[in-house]
């Protein structure tokens, strides 16, 4: 990003910002201030989680700047840094796990509430220390529609969810979910899971939180056949699933009963004679307002679900038809170029970049995210080498690119 | 599908057999056997009888092997056909033992992978060494035969450190647990 | 030799007033002047008097200043001469106020640095923010009249996070305290 | 490394250690097993030290193979990761500090006793928590001559040290030590530190490792014209000292008093005129039996006492004459080069890798450490980026790179 844009951001900030010294009468600087961020989250921000770094940190997309960061776990446990936002955007609340000895020691779960100005912890709310530990981490928090509950996903390996109330700060409930997994939002008052016969398990509350009500659906996926991946995008009232074959699976959590939609492929003949299929940790991202669902896609073999994505297709959900097929940004010359500081802008710069983008192999992105506002941004990252680039998400122009994002990104989240 | 189903059936018993064989941690282990079947359509043997039987079997040789499918500090080694994690071959173990300090879960998924060497299918217990941070050395992702987190038995994202005084996680064996008999 | 004690001696007394003036912590920082003291064959000026003068100056502007020592997010920014650690301009703060989430240590290392605009020399003074991990960006060293641990005032490699409540250090700020005037 | 080396590396540990495979004839494996390293230390081994990683790494020089790790510290705190290690090689001591929640909450210090084999912890020793935090952290720790007491530096920024008895597996006292830091052995019941007027103070022992003696000697450097650094290595009764100008300052400990040598310069006219200058975080490494001393050069101006080192200069200490001028392995090609598999033994990884050492600056490493063998290497660390050339201490020849060391390598040891 050239230094103009973060300087004109600093500026920008600092306006934003409550002890930002103004640059053009300088005054007496004082030691202790500390910068608070604005009431409400700008349009273009959004967080990225850090299995290494142990912390959640902010990113205003806008100026590529790295606004705060929030701790979470200790080096040996609480893999998963999964942030939850109150519709208000007054909190962020963080399932954490702890050793007393780093890797060993005496475990500790809670639930942490952070402030979303200060991003100080408000309070701590314990949890059994059962928490599941996965890579990436995809659905493993969820906060009830209506802000109130949060449920945690537990694997020990035996399933359950923990019910917390994040307005009393009271642990609630465990409820046991033989055989289903992960956790998504259904209503104020209930989550929904997935199960390995390829059921849904739904998990109703009470008032308090409590008297868990849990039912299974009948079978709406094949999980031997072609199972659906976790990482589900919601758009209002419907979550969207993908399948390992590219096949996209509606479920509808607005009735008293999960609605499961029409099943629809992502992929026609030439696009499977081709070898294109969905991959990476976080490969769908859809934009509400829009109906555009945006689509991590590589070339390969079977069982490749994982592998990074080398394009991104975005899809028209009121037609199910392909849009736009965009190709993501070589994250290793993204990464060179920045650590190296070549400035696109100069001739030698846009030089030695075209040379990079020629010689260097583009091994993918793992992770795509897109903002809600009326002019969103494609955030795509990749965490070997660590790169963010920031596109328009109607065009896939790339705006800018984030340098030193973290050393071990997992999930990107926006507020 | 059914044909998969009967893969998915064979691997599971023999995987608990082996899982209940080298653990005393029964009581878990027969209730993580119940709640795999929980949500699978198909049985599971009983923990208590699978432990009975021996199903022990001597791993292939990997002498003459190219070192690409032949040198356990390898990804592309035969074994690591279903694994994800850093070798423990590059952090002070081998494809079979855990680096010192570290404690080998009891609990594991499960993999089959074919030895290049004489054709045969071999199930692979893929147990994670605990009780020490991320080794990150010769981190290896493969995903043949992988399925998602709730398909638990299948997955490797999880940390499969369980029943270990550390959940922590360091590094991941694969260990030659028997053989996978072509369906009949 | 003994133009540069003076010097030391100046800048340590501007900072033990900084100090004393910034913070409530007077007992820990009255210990503290008097260790520094300890190892030096210098007198400090006690920090209950030196509390109760003013020696505050505005910061001199950088408009105008090229990029790399006029943007804070530069590790040649002109502040910078003696930073050891993550640039805050970097990490959610600005080049005088700590990230959201952390807390600015009241005791600190001095520097002094030249402006490039007006040529002055000034007394910074590089506060560690404190609680939470390494910020990883704009890592900046820069040892301009650094000294080893044992001259503790002068030195880099102390995470400066006392009288925090945590002691975890995450990025660095470079606040203009004062100028320093030439020995005469 | 070629492969072959990594596999007949492989087959020598089997030998080595208890449960290994044999790999000629297979027979069943069990699940369980965990690999014990043998009584006493190969004559390569060294550990290095991990900021971010929070640990300690062992490596063998001679196959380039990690051999384990030892974890310690949580995230935000104990960044000082100074293992001792008993006479015997029974026992590993490292003062370790943690966080209930990580980089926040309850802080307990204390000192861990690992056992040799199995890296596994046997003991913890409670200690004030308030350890100096410092980067990397050269001469945090000391054990007594006899190994029984070991002593702990701490700064809050009030300075003292804490002794611990570790065959009791007791903490015996806190010693007050103002305006004096850091701490190196100087005897079975002695210690000394470095004061900020270029004294030195002596803290001795009772037989308990109690009621401590503090005496100050007279000042043996001049901390402002011509500071020494901390990062000093010892030679049987005798420690070595550098300053800032590259002037050798002796520090003989067999006596009842500290006897301080004749300093003496490293550098001659033609050095200065070069602007050489000593560099780096670990900066001098000896040879006892040979009598050779290692030093981590550059060129630059004054105050450049951390840039990293571009060779390494090699001095008999019987007659200070300078023996050799080694030019360092470029960590950057190392790391390139071992990352994209590039295999010197064949012609085109010889090109590329030439190609490399052709185009990309070297930007020097930032420690060095020797082996006390009479065949010692001599080993030579980057952190950024993360790299290991193993070398012959005699000629400077490199035997080998070790590849992945870690990410933020910070002190390296040997056992």
């Amino acid at each position: 990003m050239p230094r103009a844009a973060i300087i004109a951001a600093a500026i920008a900030l600092a306006a934003a910002i409550s002890v930002a010294p103004a640059r053009a009468e300088p005054e007496p600087e004082t030691v202790g201030a500390v910068v608070t961020l604005p009431e409400s989250p700008a349009p273009h921000w959004f967080w990225q989680s850090d299995t290494l770094l142990k912390r959640t940190a902010l990113f205003d997309g806008d100026s590529g700047r790295m606004l705060g960061t929030i701790n979470s776990g200790s080096a040996g446990v609480g893999f998963v840094i999964f942030p939850v936002f109150s519709p208000d955007h007054r909190e962020i609340y963080i399932a954490e796990s702890y050793y007393s000895r780093g890797v060993r020691g005496d475990r500790t779960d809670v639930v942490t509430v952070y402030d979303g100005r200060s991003l100080a912890p408000l309070a701590e709310i314990g949890i059994p220390p059962r928490r599941a530990e996965y890579f990436p981490g995809n659905a493993a928090s969820a906060l009830s529609d209506d802000g109130r509950f949060m449920a945690v996903f537990n694997l020990t390996p035996l399933t359950s969810l923990s019910i917390v109330d994040v307005k009393s700060r009271t642990f609630t409930a465990e409820v046991p979910t033989p055989g289903c997994s992960l956790v998504f939002a259904a209503g104020p008052r209930r989550f929904f899971m997935l199960c390995a016969n390829g059921a849904a398990l739904t998990v109703s509350l009470d008032e308090a939180g409590g008297a868990p009500k849990v039912e299974r659906t009948a079978p709406f996926f094949k999980p031997i056949e072609d199972p659906i991946t976790e990482k589900a995008v919601r758009r209002g009232n419907e979550w969207l699933f993908v399948s390992f074959a590219g096949v996209i699976h509606p479920v509808d959590v607005s009735g008293p009963q999960l609605a499961f939609g029409e099943p629809w492929p992502l992929l026609d003949d030439a696009d499977r004679q081709g070898n294109w299929r969905v991959g990476g940790l976080q490969h769908l991202a859809v934009h509400s307002a829009s109906g555009r669902l945006y689509v991590l896609m590589h070339q390969g073999g079977p069982d490749t679900h994982k592998d990074p994505g080398t394009e991104v297709w975005v899809y028209d959900l009121a037609n199910h038809r392909r849009l736009q097929q965009l190709s993501v940004v070589n994250p290793l010359v993204s990464f060179i170029a920045l650590q190296s500081a070549i400035d696109p802008s100069t001739t030698s710069g846009s030089l030695s970049r075209w040379a990079l983008e020629k010689s260097l192999p583009n091994p993918g992105v793992e992770r795509i995210v897109v903002t809600q506002d009326a002019n969103p941004v494609l955030l795509a990252g990749s965490s070997m080498p660590p790169s963010i680039t920031v596109h328009d998400a109607m065009t896939g122009e790339m705006l800018r690119e984030i340098s030193e994002p973290g050393l071990a990104g997992t999930l990107m989240f926006t507020p | 599908m059914t044909d998969a189903r009967r893969w998915i059936d064979r691997w599971m018993e023999r995987g608990a057999r082996q899982l209940a064989r080298r653990t005393s941690r029964r009581s878990l282990l027969a209730r993580a056997g119940a709640i795999m079947v929980g949500g699978m359509t198909l049985p599971l043997l009983p923990v208590a009888r699978a432990a009975t039987d021996d199903g022990r079997v001597p791993p292939p040789s990997d002498d003459g092997l190219p070192t690409a499918n032949g040198d356990p500090t390898q990804c592309s080694y035969w074994r690591h056909c279903a694994i994800d994690g850093f070798l423990c071959s590059c952090c002070g173990g081998t494809q079979a033992a855990c680096p010192p300090g570290t404690e080998m879960s009891p609990v594991t998924w499960i993999g089959t992978c074919r030895h290049p060497g004489d054709g045969r299918d071999y199930i692979i217990s893929y147990n994670d060494c605990c009780g020490a941070s991320l080794c990150m050395r010769c981190k290896c992702t493969r995903t043949e035969g992988e399925r998602p987190v709730y398909h638990t038995s299948k997955n490797n994202d999880l940390l499969w450190c369980f029943g270990t005084k550390s959940r922590a996680v360091h590094c991941s064996v694969a260990v030659v647990i028997g053989v996978a008999t072509k369906p009949t």
